[in-house]
């Protein structure tokens, strides 16, 4: 005699690791996810070892300002006699532990909040629900401003927090949604009815399914904080002396960088600005057609072909 | 590609609405009139009131205008104004103004010493309108026989002659007197004496045209003044080098590049007025020992922070206080030599006084190392640069600076209450002479203890012997006397150094040639020339003139 | 047989794309069907039932894809007809009821609007006419004419099939396809519209193609039964013989099968476990894995499918001694 | 009405808290508005003027927190937003209402715009599956969308207005024209919007494109797609109401909030700009601790937001019949 779980397609138990595995295969195969994972990567090794990359000191004011691009400064210089590539490259770790960071933090709480919420259901349901949907329509960029103005040091900190605190809405709406549409999956129910603790069942059973799901916000929010950071610091909200491409923009700006003949100075902060998003924004379209195969390019239809 | 198609992109949208919109690029404005760039960071209001800190500048000049016109670029060079003569009595405790005649309110009222004794009446009434408070020091206002007014004093108030004739814009009684409460009251259409007369007033920009009744004869020679309100840099930069706006007062980076190669017409002149400088808390227990202070003054290298910091348009400072060339003639001989760039002094000097050097880095006797905050202001972008020079220079000889960038109210919460060790800052209110620098610099009335909001003078400093000095000044016209009691204050900025001066703030002056005359130049230093100079700019404005 | 034959499916080969390589979903199926005729398709779920009806119907969409065979439609091959001429067969001549009308019918449409772009789209009716004739149709399936301005959402479950059923009737078609029409239903519901569906067709002289999980349903109704297995045919003969005298293991499992309330899931009393993974589908038999009698040569080469005594089936069991079976 | 009455808490409860919030931060903040004031003109200010700044300003009347906050919610639900410092002595209400309709005109059509576009060119690439405009469009505005908005800005103003010439760089309209609604004032202040609406068009429009296009190929894989292609519906008619109207619905949302957030948009844009609406007046109002104005702000925007998300509910109400059922 079979016991009904035969038929029922194996879905449970799952692993983390060979859902990521999954992943990992998924993403050699997917090329935007391909392109979107070596920047992303180029970035990180540049944040860590910036050091033995960068040429220069990046803040240390001791070329001729304002040069053009040249053998020894590949950028040129700033108005105030620095390298502009170490700057670069000094830069990428602020924005890289800004997304990191404040990106972690958001998709944690959105996993907390959005999955305890569609598991517990009821009241706690009722309640967490209604905290998501009100922190949703809080307009989070003036408040960042409002916050940030409060002391330029506390800069980085702060952004996290506040990113991270307010940035998790949107992705707890979805997981919530998720997981209620697996609350009746048979792999829970069977899970139940083995009698396992919600713990148990939430973190081994509903989690590693919603992998794809919980990479995908993260990427989002991690986009999210890395062009709200750079505004900030562009509008000068961040702290003038750190080493961040958004506060290399805020300089380039008040030193009129594209008018003046130093046009480098603008643009390459901009574009790794844009990179580094860019690399998020492309691993998230991918792990959109990862997680949802409809999703992904397909051939023309045949048909289509054959009324040609 | 990804750039190259955004920009395909924006091109075709650009091109489309840009046939239909017309002409782009605009032409400069016509010929008799100015156009101003200076970048405010708001919009306009259309509140004229002259007694509101915050609009003041757009009508205490060109519509309202005071007694007398003292000249800072000229030390000081007093010009009768609505005041057609004046004359200090009684021990410099009286000052009797004689009213100009044939002067008239731009509605046609004639301009009397009624209006004159009212203006001080309605500032005495209403403190918050009193922005100089000149009634801490005035007693009394009264007019005499038909055109004149006798202010007397507490006690001998000659520098305040400054604020009296020259800081309080007069406004017409019969106007004023309606008003119920002038702090607050809305002024959109300013009835002053001045060249200029408000003509229409948006958010984006005040349009100043002629008063043709202009009691000094001939003038204004133009016919507008526009004066947009510029919420950001970048436009108000680009405005200037595109010659779209021809009178400029602003910080503009790389101006050689980006402003005087544009045209040939294109000019800048920088005159400096008062002391950037690094306020130091004399509070401190380690900062209040003199020897560390010297050390400091020796290790600055004045000129390269000049140079990198400020592109060299605010030049270097004298420990004297003295700002140069501007008042060149009030500095003690010699005395600007002093504390020249000298790092290896600084070094002795600090040994001398007990610190020992450890990895780089001194430390007080008792194991303190020397390492102080520095705060400043992160949204002046050139004073934060100059900040992180200055720290570097000490850095190099054993005085850990970090410069701290905090947002212009919470820095002035902090020195003004005294909570900082080292302050990087220009914020000091100049006046025709030296002396109104040095006093808010020096005067220990003007200070206050730790923790309570001290106007100026926030480092502390307090010397009998220079109060005493200061006190003196007031009752004295004899310039000869002036300069000996400016000479005493200066020595006591080298001998006990409670400041650093680093650069010397300048106005931020450009100006196009190309169809307008008569400007404010080195040579010819009529007023100041900044277009928030009050009332200076309305004075430049009635020397302008069309070319040819 | 062949002369009142409407549709002849030939060698028809469906392949899903995915991630595990291709997956081979109708395998070369043939089949034909007379005019009137009611032939029941009948399988486990992931058999490859509802493909190969939407393959008949031309409605697969990527990552599906028709990759051999014909389907001669009244002597069109509808696999290289272009959307353009299957628009003009499709509802006058060849009608589709699916699985679940809840997500069948659109659900920010009411009945009334949803029948009238078929209409629309198939002929030059007024809006009277076309009010009447959904009238019509729905008393046909006897609906209450009041339910045709209402939204999906709003009706029954059963009157939702129905509804779907009367839509499928719009313009009579010769023949209408269904998926598991009564799946969503219970099993009450389901035998009255089975029966419903019989007078229908008997009515109107459609032919029927009827998808279903539950042999038991078609028992009574279909003229020829089909069985499919792993995406192949395994036996097709009239319904009767079928059920007297399955020739197949398979089918044999199947009719001792009984329906289950859980849908397209069946248990299968007689064999244990789970239709094959099609992405790496077993060699030589498919179902030889879960076969009682399953011996060695199943798993040597893909057996043949065999005629015996008018009944086509694919095991090897008969490839050996066919005279057995026969007697 | 179980639907109702969570909507109407959940309003009340976002309003509350917007309140708090508002009233709270501004309060952590240091300094005072006098300070402010004095920063603002330093060095063009006599010290001694800061005690005439702080009579006028009446900063120096501490109440406790508690019943500041009181005397604060009192006034909001009188709709007084006191007066802004900055603008002093201007009703906070006068500036913002001076503002928003540059805003509104220009990141408020822009919003809309990029919405509708998105929308269409999502719809299209779902539709014509691995079409030219599939394959283009959406990874290229995916990678757009993930630009900082204020560098392209920068870039554009220095390409197309300084290098060569043909937009203004700055500002809502020339200085020297006066306001009025003369085409001549129309087409210069249309002529300013071109560069600030193209950048936010190329920043924003790729969420939407993508989010339409996951939708649209959602639905096309429903039942009810399939269904209208068997109906030999036109491609148009199936595209539009079976698929679209369907696909569009999840966005409704989404829109509205963007619309709500329209201000929080706009304060980039207007920085970059210098344009002269309420984005950029927020940041002043932070600058110069103008709580009152930050508040009159702070609390437009919430209650944009939330009638856009009213708003998205009665448009989803009329598009969606389940929903009114719900409600």
């Amino acid at each position: 005699m079979s016991t009904p779980s035969l038929a029922v397609k194996p879905v449970a138990p799952f692993r983390f690791s060979g859902v990521l595995r999954n992943l990992l295969r998924a993403t050699r195969r997917n090329r935007k996810a391909m392109a979107g994972a070596i920047l992303l990567l180029v970035f990180l090794v540049l944040a860590i070892f910036p050091g033995q990359i960068a040429p220069d000191d990046p803040s240390a004011e001791i070329f001729a300002p304002g040069m053009g691009p040249s053998a020894h400064h590949l950028l040129g210089t700033t108005a105030y006699g620095q390298d502009i590539l170490s700057q670069l490259v000094w830069g990428t770790r602020l924005s890289i532990i800004i997304a990191f960071a404040a990106g972690g933090l958001a998709t944690a709480l959105a996993v907390l909040v959005g999955v305890s919420a569609a598991y517990l259901g009821g009241i706690a349901d009722g309640i967490l629900s209604l905290i998501t949907d009100v922190i949703l329509v809080i307009p989070i960029f003036p408040l960042v401003i409002v916050i940030a103005a409060y002391r330029k040091n506390a800069g980085l900190f702060t952004l996290i927090v506040v990113l991270g605190a307010l940035g998790w809405s949107y992705g707890a709406r979805q997981l919530r949604s998720q997981t209620l549409s697996m609350r009746t999956r048979d792999f829970l129910e069977s899970a139940r009815v083995r009698g396992e603790r919600r713990l148990y069942v939430i973190l081994y059973e509903i989690l590693p399914t919603m992998t794809s799901l919980i990479v995908a916000s993260f990427l989002g929010a991690a986009l999210y904080a890395v062009l709200t950071a750079a505004g900030l610091q562009f509008i000068g909200l961040g702290d003038p002396n750190s080493q961040s491409w958004g506060t290399m923009l805020y300089w380039a700006e008040n030193n009129e960088a594209l008018g003046a003949g130093m046009p480098l100075w603008a643009i390459a902060p901009g574009i790794c600005v844009a990179l580094l998003g860019a690399a998020f924004a492309l691993l998230n379209y991918a792990f959109d057609e990862i997680s949802n195969p409809a999703l992904r390019p397909s051939r023309r239809r045949r048909r289509e072909d054959l009324s040609k | 590609m990804r750039r190259a198609l955004t920009v395909l992109l924006l091109a075709a949208l650009a091109a489309a609405v840009w046939t239909t919109a017309g002409s782009g690029a605009r032409n400069a404005s016509a010929p008799t009139s100015v156009t101003i760039s200076n970048e405010q960071g708001t919009t306009w209001t259309c509140n004229f009131n002259p007694f509101n800190p915050s609009v003041e500048f757009l009508s205490f000049g060109p519509v309202y205008e005071d007694l007398v016109y003292q000249n800072l670029l000229q030390s000081g060079k007093a010009t009768p104004w609505l005041a057609s003569a004046y004359a200090w009595g009684k021990g410099n405790k009286t000052l009797t103004f004689t009213i100009r005649s044939g002067v008239k309110w731009s509605d046609g009222q004639p301009f009397t010493a009624a209006d004159v004794v009212f203006t001080f009446q309605l500032i005495k009434k209403y403190p918050a309108a009193d922005l100089n408070s000149a009634w801490s020091v005035l007693s009394s206002v009264v007019q005499k026989g038909s055109n004149q007014v006798v202010f007397t004093f507490k006690t001998a108030a000659v520098p305040y002659f400054y604020y009296v004739a020259g800081q309080t814009p007069i406004v017409a009684k019969h106007i004023w007197s309606k008003i119920k409460d002038p702090v607050t009251y809305k002024d959109t259409k300013p009835i002053g004496t001045g060249g200029f007369e408000m003509s229409s007033c948006s958010p984006q920009v005040i349009k100043y045209t002629k008063n043709s009744s202009y009691w000094q004869k001939g003038l204004p020679k133009i016919d507008t003044v526009y004066y947009p309100a510029y919420t950001s840099n970048d436009p108000a930069n680009q405005d200037l080098a595109s010659g779209k706006a021809q009178w400029g007062s602003q910080f503009i980076p790389n101006i050689k590049g980006y402003y005087v190669s544009k045209s040939p017409d294109n000019h800048y002149w920088f005159p400096p007025v008062e002391n950037v400088a690094i306020f130091i808390n004399l509070k401190d227990p380690i900062l209040s020992n003199v020897a560390v202070r010297k050390a400091m003054a020796y290790a600055i290298d004045r000129s390269r922070v000049a140079q990198i910091g400020e592109y060299g348009y605010q030049p270097a400072a004298n420990q004297t206080g003295i700002v140069t060339p501007t008042f060149s003639s009030w500095m003690k001989p010699g005395l600007d030599k002093v504390f020249g760039y000298d790092p290896q002094k600084a070094i002795s000097i600090l040994n001398a006084a007990g610190f020992k050097q450890k990895g780089g880095v001194f430390y007080t006797p008792s194991g303190k190392a020397l390492s102080f905050s520095m705060v400043n202001i992160g949204g002046y972008s050139d004073w934060v640069a100059s900040a992180q020079i200055v720290a570097q220079e000490l850095k190099a000889i054993g005085i850990k600076v970090t410069a701290e960038n905090l947002s212009s109210t919470t820095y002035d919460s902090d020195v003004y209450n005294g909570h900082y060790q080292l302050a990087y800052d220009g914020n000091e209110a100049y006046g025709p002479s030296p002396y109104y620098e040095l006093r808010n610099e020096l005067y220990s009335k003007a200070s206050a203890p730790i923790g309570k909001l001290a106007p100026s003078n926030w480092e502390r400093y307090s010397n009998a012997t220079v109060d005493k000095l200061i006190g003196e000044y007031a009752s004295t016209t004899s310039l000869a006397k002036q300069k000996a009691i400016v000479w005493g204050l200066e020595e006591a900025m080298v001998r006990d150094v409670p400041i650093i001066p680093v650069t010397e703030g300048v106005d931020w002056y450009q100006y196009n040639t190309k169809s307008l005359t008569g400007w404010v130049t080195q040579q010819n230093p009529y007023a100041q020339p900044a277009a928030y100079a009050i009332p200076d700019w309305g004075i430049v404005a009635l020397h302008l003139a069309p070319k040819g | 047989m062949t002369g009142d034959c409407m549709l002849d499916v030939r060698d028809l080969t469906v392949v899903y794309d995915s991630d595990r390589g291709p997956i081979v979903a109708v395998d070369h199926v043939d089949l034909d069907l007379s005019e009137r005729e009611f032939l029941a398709i009948v399988g486990e779920s992931g058999c490859g039932k509802s493909t190969l009806l939407y393959a008949i119907s031309q409605l697969l969409s990527p990552p599906a894809e028709v990759i051999g065979g014909e389907v001669i439609f009244r002597g069109a091959n509808m696999v290289s007809l272009d959307e353009g001429r299957l628009r003009s067969i499709r509802w006058r001549h060849l009608s589709v009821v699916m699985q679940s009308a809840m997500n069948a019918l659109n659900p920010v449409l009411t009945v009334a609007a949803q029948m009238r772009d078929v209409c629309r789209a198939h002929s030059s009716m007024s809006d009277a006419e076309i009010e009447a004739r959904s009238k019509e149709v729905l008393r046909l399936v006897s609906i209450d004419p009041v339910h045709l301005h209402s939204y999906p959402h709003q009706l029954s479950g059963g009157m939702r099939q129905r509804a779907m059923i009367a839509m499928a009737l719009l313009f009579t078609p010769d023949l209408v396809i269904m998926d598991e029409p009564t799946s969503a239903l219970d099993v009450v519901a389901q035998r009255s519209l089975m029966v419903q569906v019989k007078q229908l067709q008997e009515k109107l002289g459609f032919a029927v193609i009827f998808v279903t999980h539950d042999v038991s349903l078609v028992r009574h109704f279909s003229d020829r039964l089909m069985v499919m297995y792993a995406g192949q045919l395994v036996e097709l003969g009239a319904t009767r013989d079928v059920f007297e005298q399955p020739l197949h293991p398979y089918t044999r499992g199947l009719l001792e099968a009984f329906p289950s309330i859980h849908g397209p899931k069946v248990r299968l009393l007689g064999i244990p476990g789970a239709p094959p993974d099609l992405a790496r589908p077993p060699a030589g038999c498919r179902f030889a894995p879960r076969c009682p009698s399953a011996s060695e040569r199943c798993l040597a080469s893909v057996p043949r499918l065999l005629t015996v005594g008018g009944i086509r089936v694919r095991c090897v069991i008969h490839d050996q001694v066919p005279a057995e079976v026969a007697q | 009405m179980r639907f109702v009455a969570r909507r109407l808490g959940f309003f009340v409860v976002t309003l509350w808290a917007a309140m708090t919030t508002n009233f709270l931060i501004p309060r952590l903040m240091p300094g005072n508005a006098a300070l402010a004031m004095m920063s603002r003109y330093r060095g063009r200010l006599n010290p001694s003027s800061l005690r005439a700044i702080e009579i006028a300003f009446g900063v120096n009347n501490h109440q406790s927190l508690v019943r500041a906050y009181f005397t604060y919610l009192g006034n909001i639900v009188r709709g007084r937003f006191g007066v802004s410092l900055t603008f002093f002595p201007d009703a906070v209400t006068h500036d913002v209402l001076q503002a928003l309709p540059w805003t509104l005109a220009l990141v408020g059509v822009t919003t809309i715009l990029a919405f509708v576009l998105g929308t269409l060119v999502g719809l299209v690439a779902a539709w014509r599956r691995g079409g030219m405009l599939d394959s283009v469009l959406p990874p290229i505005f995916v990678i757009t969308s993930a630009f900082p908005y204020f560098w392209l800005a920068l870039l554009s103003i220095w390409l197309f207005s300084i290098k060569l010439g043909w937009l203004p760089t700055s500002g809502g309209y020339n200085v020297t024209d006066n306001v009025a609604w003369s085409w001549a004032f129309i087409s210069d202040a249309l002529e300013h919007s071109i560069l600030p609406a193209a950048t936010i068009l190329v920043t924003s429009i790729g969420g939407w494109i993508l989010t339409m296009r996951n939708n649209m190929i959602s639905v096309l894989a429903e039942d009810y797609v399939r269904m209208a292609r068997a109906k030999g519906l036109s491609p148009w008619r199936v595209m539009w109401s079976y698929a679209g109207r369907n696909a569009i619905l999840p966005n409704l949302t989404g829109f509205a909030m963007s619309l709500g957030f329209v201000v929080s948009g706009a304060i980039l844009v207007e920085f970059v700009f210098n344009y002269p609406g309420v984005g950029w007046m927020f940041l002043q109002s932070v600058e110069n601790q103008d709580y009152a104005l930050m508040q009159g702000l702070f609390f437009m925007i919430i209650i944009a937001v939330l009638t856009a998300i009213l708003a998205a509910d009665a448009a989803t109400a009329i598009l969606d019949p389940r929903t009114r059922d719900l409600g």
